[in-house]
């Protein structure tokens, strides 16, 4: 064994190291200061859902009160009511659709378990709020994002989604123009049955 | 001070006429690593009773996995042992794996291995930081490590989307796949890395005042150790040679050339390290698998996210985390949900032998024990 | 301005007022000028200790530490001084009252009154008493009855550990601390410091000056009066009393607001004590290191040489864990007292060898000194050694 | 070389330091502590020779060189305490044969000592017995002789006990501290008398010193009880502990069994030098011992004592060594008697003398010790001697040393030192006018000397080995005797050389030893030869009888097995049993309190059973008789006051019990206020 | 009289009397302190600078320590209800007490040699005293260190715990567990 | 200055305080800070008849001071180790329960 003391003579040059260190290595000094700057989150970050809407907030909304998510959700933080007309007819879109992010836990099981790409998870942090209750129970108004927001954000991910559903969609159209071939050539058959994608 | 009441029953073995002390440490106490109480009884500073007292972050995780599916289960288990969500993902998904008979493609067995060697290297950085905290070195080896650690917990944000809380895994593969350009900051974290075992190295490992405090403190005999089915480091500084990636050579262990750092005295100077010697061999690890990392799918295509339905059966899949064995004890009946969902966390079981050790030290030292038993009370309470 | 000027600059302001007032009152009012004095130096050098010690922590951890408050967070102890001012003063219910509101005053005021002998300058000591080393430790004798006062007021358990805890680390290490002032006050012959402090001036035509810490004995007297003054002042590693792993604050633990201030007041002061008594014993007092740079004020040195005391003992905080009980009372008992005591002797040898004049007796005399240090220590240190050490492991 | 004889004190610090500095090393570091020990005598040594070359030049004709530095150690008051050292021949050839023969010896432990796991603790203590050694020697002060004395005790304490673990060891430690104290009671008591009486305990002073003439001449005329001159009785006090220490008659009895203490030791202190203190301490108050009345030719009281134990002690050790079957305890027997030849020098013949056998018998002693202890290293820890034999062939080197030893001591003529300084006694005995006894004694101690050394030769080094009988006889399993390493032989070698050389500095002829000492100048003188050789004569052929008395018990038929009787038990079995049983004094003195207290114990048995139970049953009765009359009386007369007498009593009782009843405020009470009492009395009491 | 030494006075009689008579054994402890305190106060008042400090140094520094620890270690710091703190026969001892001290005052005011003023201003340095120790009084200062000596040795076999009979602190049977 | 009787008196008053404090309290510990008191009264009265002495030998009443802190420092040690002592064989310090001494009634 060394002297006696070289231990803590040792631990003592390598604390001096990184005192001095931390004047002149920014790899040392890792600290950022929060408030006046911060690091861009990466690509893959997420924090809690929004959803994703076509051109108009209300009316251009992906979702079509599915339930998957909800359902799906570990923590039952999403509430969806489902739109109805007069007649009580479930139409295919949300009423009621909301999340309370105070329970959420981020794990993006929604955004993965949604088939039409309708719900997304968003890179927003900054969320305290100065009220107690209510605050951070998410209406739909509150969660729906533009797509071009979500192309902002997750730009690869976003180039994906709006692929396939390009794909999808053309798909759909061909499927409905063959249909509609056929059903023009036979007879006359209910025609916007087909709408269905968002 | 308060004596122990002179009816209260004596604790075997101590003098019937010292005064006893009660004392309380936790569940609000600076060194019980989250809400953990040890109810001590002390002649003077000399532990002769200790009982530990825990349930205090209880979250009922496996009874609310029995209600939901296979997949909501997930993003629970993030939260076990909430320093290292990867490992516990990888071990949940391996037991559904086996549930469902799905075969892991080559890449995300690459990636498992990356994500769960870093997790080691993270929970045993931070880990020996806290233990040096708690003997009192006013967190500059904590703070090292946790800037450390940052560099790993970037990576997973990048790669998984969230720091702590991955929930990365899926059953038969992973979520996202990994970019060239994560592969090579990986490497570089990797290459980075032994300048700071090094530092640490330098600042601890031959410090007097850490070999004073932690050598022959808190033994735990080899026999009590296996008895008591201790696992991990803790097992493996007492000198059993039992490490899970030698043992099950789970997911693609068998690849990479690795060695098994055994103790000797089972005290916590080896408990120390023998995780620094283990976060060394994760690197060379680490460094085949980014090496050798292949091309190719990342997820069974017979996964499906949505309506799995494993066949009916029991399941038990173990890996082996930074703190021990971590198993998942699933038995399904065909539904989308579990039908029992049982896990085996590391922390608990290694806690149970704290008294063992205890007994006869000094308070101080029962706080650097239970610090080197390496507890999470997440995934102690569950 | 010439160099003694400023040198004077305080004995001569202080000596210009009070020869505006009236004979009487002269002797009174001196030594209330000295007492604010000392009150004011310390109490600012005790917010810029704290700054600097959150600050060197803070670098030391590569931290930036506090930089909120004022520029570079200088501002942070008014910030911290305000707070603690405004905060709740907790009083527990079962506390004896009186005695706990004495506690945090007996210890500070015990700190102080060690002040009134430190030689800050040059013609700069409040009072030279001729048992200005003595009159010292009896002042701070005192402390342990302020930390006893803490921990059994509160009737905390943990206070009351924490306060067992510190009497018995204060008392064994208040042994060494005053047997490794012996060589010194051995071989000046003289209790007072200031004495102390001139006999360690730079002879006439010398670079280097006389400082005790140049020898083989006054260097490790230095250094065992440095580690027992850091146990003294409950520092780390010594910082048992209030090791927040184990005890949280201890003797402290129970109180808030400004109380607590003031117990870490103490501390502060205390430690600024045990440095200053340093540099007056060893490190020369008020005098620079080299002749040469003499033209700096004798008060500047002392304050340069504070501040450096100081940052050792902040850096020993950021590098080191703590001890246990009774390693700490090992330490103590079995290897500073011994080496206290050898120290002793080794200080007397080297003041008899220095009559000799063979040719080669200054390089015999600083061996046989040293010897006589190292032996024992290592000797004294080879059962830890037999029970401590690295480890060579195996792989499986 | 004027700094070395100024600083001689340095010779027994070196030591010290070694001791000191070793017993700081961790016990692994056994060469270091070796070569402390052993650098710090041969150092020692060096110094010593420069100090004796400056003796060798007498200060005045008639006056021998003498430096004395004395210095103030502790002062109180208008008192004070002062020691110093002295440099003058006497310790000058001792500073010389203490370190010359510590420092064989200490390279003999070397090879003698090397698988002890102890090592460096060992030479530590030797080392640390050496310095006090020295420190006594040179001492200027009874006081600090004291203090040497006691260290010297102490060393001898640890290194005899130094295998501890062996309960003999422990004892025999525990005995040899023990006896010596008893003897060093009386040293002490005879210290402090001498400072009552002169008011210093320094030697030389400046003729201030006690020894010196100024306080000699008090101290002669004065008496005490019985007439003894204080000077006769202050040196007897002395005496007693020389006596302990040097082993004289009532107190030898831990010496032989000191031998449980490693070999070396034993040549160490027990042959060569701490025994020797005794005699040194009697030839360094040598003149307050013979100091008479001037004018008064008679020898002093304290001489007389002095001579008769010393040849008790000669004849009587030299008896019991006869009949000893350990190869250490005879020459540890040995040891007793020649240090009572010693003493009886002095007594008879002066300081030259007695100090010139010191002087040879210490070489030769400890070459004969070291001998043996060659021979138990070779023989595997075998000391008895009827276990060994024939080992001339297998241990030549020893063999011859060892035989050079024996003749030393047994005094073959002329060659060999030990014939010349004992015949220089024999011959200064039989000078003394008192009596012839001592002559007498002396001349048969040397004819059983010659015997008994013959006869351990025969057995050892002679006839057939037996050692295979031994183990065949279910000992442990030994192999053949060896001879022992060069680190070991080379020290027998050198000691052998000088017990031979020795001789020659003190024959009648040429008395050099004895001019030295005395501070004259000495000449060769043929005719002093001629006037001692009718004791030469005599003595050699005492030596011859005695050789001759050997080889034809023991040499001429060896003994073939262990277990086969002493030719001497044939001879004469009753005195060989008294012999072998050492006179028994050990069982004497064993038993003495023992018995006594049993004997006592029946005594009072037997009184207590007949005499008094006799007249206990006697008065028994008559009371009986006596009662039944006073009953009469009592019940009808005395009974009613005595009840109320009774009563008072005890209620009075009572009240002062209540008084004592174990409060121990009430009884400081009651001592305050009598104390206030006592000061009110005081006060205005007296003032009124 | 000197206001100095009136409120020093008055200061240490104070403590003394707190010392006595305080129910909470702690408030004696401390209050003796203030006396010994009080005490070394005069003796500087009194010129006597190195025996004022030595007291504060032994008295406060250790002898007032100990005893607050002796109360701890036997408990006594918490005054119960229903324990008597003063001792049954406490009348006599107020007598007896009351009593010394008329006969030690009647005793000084008796003595008309006593009034006169202090003859000088003392000078003694510390210097002094040290060659007084270490020659005048050598002799009482070794059989001092003596004394300490075999106090030290004292104190610790008295206040050393008895050893337990067997084990010191038994755990249970390492390694067998069930 | 201060005439030499008021020294006396204070210290007599100290005494007797020390002494009723000796004899009145029933705590050991009591009994010994009593003691302390009388010590401490009479170390008082050195330092007064030194001040007021004739004092051409200068320090007596100072060494007598000096040696008697320290015994008292040592009998206090002694003192408060009998007193544990007796509080781990009795269980209490109470002097008037610690009369065993007298063997009578009271076995233990």
């Amino acid at each position: 064994m060394s002297v006696p003391g070289s231990g803590i003579l040792k631990g003592l040059v390598e604390t001096a190291r990184n005192f001095a260190g931390s004047y002149v290595s920014p790899e040392r000094l890792v600290t950022v200061q929060y408030p006046e700057e911060s690091l861009p989150p990466p690509e893959n970050a997420r924090n809690f859902p929004f959803l994703v809407y076509d051109e108009d907030p209300d009316k251009g909304l992906r979702c079509v009160a599915c339930k998957i998510c909800e359902k799906e959700c570990p923590p039952q933080c999403i509430y969806i009511v489902a739109e109805r007309d007069e007649k009580g007819k479930v139409l295919k879109r949300p009423r009621i659709f909301d999340i309370d992010i105070s329970v959420c836990m981020n794990c993006q099981i929604c955004a993965e378990v949604c088939p039409f790409d309708a719900i997304k998870m968003d890179t927003e942090f900054e969320l305290s709020r100065y009220e107690r209750f209510g605050a951070l129970l998410l209406h739909k108004q509150d969660l729906a994002k533009s797509n071009e927001y979500y192309r902002r954000i997750h730009p690869t991910e976003a180039a994906e989604v709006d692929a396939r559903l390009a794909e999808d969609r053309a798909r759909q159209q061909a499927k409905a123009a063959a249909a509609k071939a056929a059903a023009a050539s036979p007879a006359g058959a209910p025609a916007p049955a087909a709408d269905k994608t968002p | 001070m308060s004596a122990a009441p002179p009816s209260a029953p004596l604790p075997a073995g101590a003098a019937i006429d010292r005064d006893l002390l009660e004392i309380s440490l936790g569940p609000h106490h600076p060194s019980t690593h989250g809400v953990f109480r040890m109810d001590v009884v002390l002649d003077g500073e000399r532990v002769v009773r200790l009982k530990p007292v825990f349930g205090y972050l209880h979250r009922n995780h496996e009874k609310l996995a029995e209600g939901m599916t296979y997949l909501s289960s997930m993003p629970f288990t993030d939260r076990l042992d909430y320093f290292c969500s990867m490992t516990n993902n990888w071990a949940y998904a391996l037991a559904v794996e086996k549930l469902a008979g799905l075969q892991v493609p080559d890449r995300a067995q690459y990636i498992r291995v990356i994500v769960g060697e870093l997790t080691r290297l993270l929970n045993h950085a931070c880990l020996i930081g806290f233990l040096t905290h708690d003997m009192g070195a006013m967190g500059t080896p904590l703070m090292y490590a946790f800037r450390e650690r940052e560099k790993i917990l970037d990576l997973f944000e990048s790669l998984s989307g969230s720091r702590m809380m991955c929930n990365y895994m899926r059953f038969g593969g992973c979520r996202v796949d990994l970019s060239p350009a994560w592969l090579q900051a990986a490497r570089k974290v990797v290459d980075d890395f032994p300048r700071f075992l090094d530092e640490f190295d330098a600042l601890l490992t031959t410090n007097e005042i850490v070999m004073t405090r932690s050598q022959g403190v808190g033994i735990l005999p080899r026999e009590l150790a296996i008895n008591a089915s201790v696992t991990g480091p803790m097992l493996r500084a007492s000198g059993v040679d039992y490490d899970l990636r030698k043992v099950d050579r789970y997911g693609i262990y068998d690849r990479f050339d690795f060695r098994v750092p055994l103790g000797e005295h089972g005290d916590v100077y080896d408990r120390i390290m023998i995780r620094f010697l283990e976060m060394r061999e994760s690197l060379t690890i680490l460094r085949q698998a980014l090496r050798e990392i292949p091309p190719g799918p990342i997820l069974d295509p017979k996964s499906k996210l949505r309506g799995f339905r494993p066949r009916a059966g029991e399941v038990y899949g173990r890996i082996e985390a930074p703190k021990g064995e971590l198993g998942f004890y699933l038995v399904s009946d065909g539904s989308p949900n579990p039908y029992r969902y049982r896990v085996r966390p590391p922390s608990l079981i290694n806690l149970t032998i704290l008294e063992d050790m205890c007994l006869g030290q000094l308070v101080a030292d029962a706080v650097i024990i239970l610090g080197s038993v390496d507890i999470v009370l997440g995934e102690v309470d569950r | 301005m010439t160099a003694a000027s400023i040198d004077q600059v305080f004995v001569n302001a202080k000596q210009a007022l009070l020869s505006l007032l009236p004979e009487t009152l002269r002797p009174g009012l001196s030594m209330a000028i000295n007492a604010a004095a000392i009150l004011g130096t310390f109490a600012l050098l005790f917010a810029v200790a704290t700054l600097l010690e959150r600050k060197g922590l803070g670098r030391i951890q590569n931290r930036y530490g506090p930089n909120r408050v004022g520029p570079f967070g200088v501002l942070q102890p008014v910030a911290d001084g305000l707070k603690m001012l405004i905060k709740e003063d907790i009083l527990p219910r079962q506390a004896d009252r009186v005695v706990h509101f004495l506690a945090p005053i007996a210890l500070v005021l015990s700190v102080l009154l060690a002040y009134a002998v430190l030689p800050f300058g040059r013609n700069m000591a409040p009072i030279d008493l001729d048992a200005g080393v003595l009159y010292f430790f009896a002042a701070s004798a005192a402390t342990e009855l302020g930390v006893f006062m803490a921990g059994w007021a509160s009737r905390s358990k943990y206070s009351l550990l924490g306060a067992m805890r510190g009497i018995a680390q204060m008392i064994s290490y208040e042994l060494p601390l005053v047997l490794s002032t012996l060589g010194v006050i051995m071989v000046t012959g003289s209790l007072s410091l200031v004495e102390i402090a001139e006999r360690q001036a730079p002879p006439a035509g010398a670079i280097l000056g006389r400082w005790f810490v140049f020898t083989p004995w006054g260097l490790a007297g230095f250094l065992l009066f440095m580690t027992a003054a850091v146990a003294e002042a409950n520092r780390a590693p010594f910082d048992l009393p209030e090791g927040e792993s184990e005890i949280i604050a201890g003797h402290m633990v129970e109180y808030s607001g400004f109380k607590y201030a003031l117990f870490f007041m103490g501390e502060y002061l205390g430690m600024f004590a045990a440095s200053g008594l340093a540099i007056t014993l060893f490190l020369g007092g008020y005098h620079a290191p080299f002749a040469f740079l003499g033209w700096a004020p004798s008060w500047f040195w002392f304050f340069a040489k504070l501040l450096a005391l100081l940052a050792v003992f902040i850096w020993l905080r950021g590098t080191l864990p703590r001890l246990r009980q009774d390693q700490l009372m090992n330490f103590a008992w079995k290897w500073l007292l011994p080496m206290s005591l050898v120290n002793l002797v080794a200080a007397g040898v080297w003041s008899y060898s220095a009559a000799w004049t063979l040719p080669g007796a200054g390089f015999v005399r600083w061996a046989s000194c040293a010897g006589l240090l190292i032996l024992p220590a290592l000797w004294l240190s080879r059962g830890w050694r037999a029970r401590v050490g690295p480890r060579v492991y195996r792989y499986a | 070389m004027r700094t070395v004889i100024e600083m001689v004190w340095i010779v027994p610090v070196l030591p010290l330091l070694a001791a000191g500095v070793s017993a700081l090393l961790p016990r692994q570091r056994r060469r270091t502590a070796a070569a402390l020990a052993i650098g710090a005598m041969a150092a020692g040594f060096l110094l010593s020779c420069v100090a004796f070359a400056a003796t060798l030049q007498p200060a005045a004709p008639g006056a021998p060189f003498r430096l004395v530095r004395n210095f103030e150690w502790l002062q109180f008051g208008s008192a004070s305490l002062a020691l110093g050292w002295v440099l003058d021949p006497l310790s000058a050839g001792m500073l010389v044969m203490v370190t010359l023969v510590g420092a064989l010896i200490f390279i003999y432990s070397l090879g003698y000592m090397a698988h002890d796991p102890n090592f460096t603790r060992f030479f530590c203590f030797l080392a640390f017995f050496a310095s006090a050694m020295l420190g006594l020697v040179i001492a200027n002060s009874l006081l600090l002789l004291f203090i040497c004395w006691e260290l010297v005790g102490l060393a001898s304490y640890l290194l005899i006990g130094f295998w501890f673990h062996k309960p003999s060891a422990a004892a025999a430690a525990r005995k040899a501290f023990i006896v010596t104290r008893i003897g060093d009671l009386g040293l002490l008591l005879g210290m402090v008398w001498l400072y009552r009486e002169t008011g210093s305990l320094l030697f030389y002073d400046q003729g201030q010193g006690c020894l010196e003439q100024a306080a000699l001449s008090k101290l002669v005329v004065s008496t005490t009880l019985g007439g003894l001159a204080l000077s006769s009785a202050i040196g007897l006090l002395l005496f007693c502990g020389a006596a302990g220490k040097s082993g004289q008659l009532p107190l030898h009895v831990w010496l032989p069994d000191a031998m449980e203490g490693p070999t070396p030791v034993s040549a160490l202190i027990h042959a060569a030098t701490m025994v020797a203190a005794g005699v040194f301490l009697v030839a360094r108050v040598y003149p307050l011992m013979q100091a008479v009345p001037s004018g008064a030719a008679q020898v002093s009281t304290a001489l007389q004592v002095v001579t008769w134990i010393g040849a008790c002690t000669a004849i009587f050790a030299a008896l019991i060594a006869v009949a000893q079957n350990d190869i250490k305890r005879i020459l540890a027997y040995s040891t007793v008697s020649q240090l009572g030849y010693m003493m009886m020098g002095l007594g008879v013949g002066g300081v030259a003398v007695g100090m010139f056998h010191l002087m040879t018998h210490a070489f030769f002693k400890a070459l004969l010790f070291l001998g043996a202890g060659s021979v138990i290293h070779g023989c595997h820890e075998q000391q008895d001697i009827r276990h060994m034999g024939g080992l001339r062939r297998l241990m030549p080197v020893t063999f011859a040393a060892y035989a050079v030893g024996m003749m030393a001591l047994a005094g073959v003529p002329l060659l060999f030192s030990g014939f010349w300084s004992k015949d220089a006694i024999l011959h200064a005995a039989h000078l003394w006018p008192l009596s012839k006894g001592p002559f007498v004694l002396g001349a048969a101690g040397a004819l059983l000397t010659a015997f008994y050394m013959t006869r351990q030769m025969c057995l050892v080094f002679f006839g057939p080995n037996r050692a295979a009988h031994a183990s065949a006889a279910g000992g442990h399993v030994s192999a053949q005797p060896h001879e022992s390493p060069a680190v070991m032989t080379v020290p027998l070698l050198i000691l052998a050389v000088f017990a031979v050389g020795l001789g020659f500095l003190g024959s009648p002829a040429w008395p050099w030893f004895q001019g030295w000492l005395e501070g004259s100048t000495t000449h060769f003188q043929a005719g002093h030869l001629s006037e001692a050789l009718p004791t030469m004569l005599l003595s050699a052929l005492i030596v011859a009888a005695g050789m001759a008395a050997g080889w034809w018990l023991y040499g001429r038929a060896p003994r073939q097995s262990p277990r086969e009787a002493d030719a001497l038990q044939r001879l004469q079995p009753g005195l060989y049993s008294i012999l072998a049983g050492r006179f028994f004094v050990d069982e004497f003195y064993a038993a003495t309190v023992v018995r006594l207290n049993a004997g006592a114990a029946l005594l009072s048995d037997f009184l207590d059973r007949w005499v008094w139970g006799g007249l206990v049953r006697l008065t028994a009765w008559l009371t009986g008789q006596f009662s039944e009359i006073a009953r009469m009386a009592d019940e009808f007369l005395v009974n009613g006051g005595f009840d109320l007498g009774c009563g008072r009593l005890r209620r009075g009782g009572r009240f002062f019990s209540g008084l004592q009843d174990g409060q121990i405020q009430h009884y400081l009470s009651v001592i305050g206020l009598a104390l206030a009492a006592l000061v009110l009395w005081l006060v205005w009491g007296g003032a009124l | 009289m000197n206001p100095v030494f009136f409120i020093l006075a008055v200061v240490t009689l104070a403590g003394a009397l707190g010392a006595v008579a305080l129910r909470n054994m702690v408030h004696c402890a401390l209050c003796l302190a203030v006396t010994f305190i009080g005490i070394a106060a005069l003796f500087l008042h009194q010129g006597a600078q190195f025996a004022g400090l030595v007291q504060v140094l032994v008295y406060v520094g250790a002898v007032a320590v100990l005893i607050v620890f002796a109360i701890l270690l036997t408990r006594s710091g918490d005054a119960r209800k229903g324990v008597a703190v003063f001792s049954r026969s406490w009348k006599t001892g107020l007598l007896t007490a009351a009593a010394t001290l008329a006969t030690l005052v009647a005793a000084i005011v008796n003595s008309p040699g006593l009034l006169r003023e202090a003859p000088r201003a003392p000078e003694l340095s510390v210097r002094q005293i040290g060659l007084d120790l270490m020659s005048q009084w050598l002799l009482p200062l070794e059989i001092l260190g003596l004394l300490l000596t075999a106090t030290m040795i004292g104190a610790v076999i008295l206040a050393m715990p008895e050893k337990p009979s067997g084990e010191p602190a038994p755990g249970p049977e390492k390694g067998a567990r069930p | 200055m201060t005439p030499l009787p008021y020294w006396l008196i204070l210290s007599s008053i100290l005494f007797a305080i020390g002494l009723a404090g000796c004899l009145v309290r029933r705590n050991a510990i009591m009994v010994l800070i009593g003691i302390e008191l009388m010590l401490n009264a009479a170390n008082l009265n050195f330092i007064a008849f030194w001040r007021y002495g004739s004092g051409a030998e200068a320090a007596h009443g100072i060494m007598f001071v000096l040696f008697a802190i320290a015994i008292a420092a040592a009998e206090t040690a002694v003192g408060l180790a009998l007193v544990i002592a007796l509080y781990r064989l009795r269980r209490t310090v109470q002097v008037d329960e610690a009369d065993a001494l007298k063997a009578d009634d009271k076995p233990r």
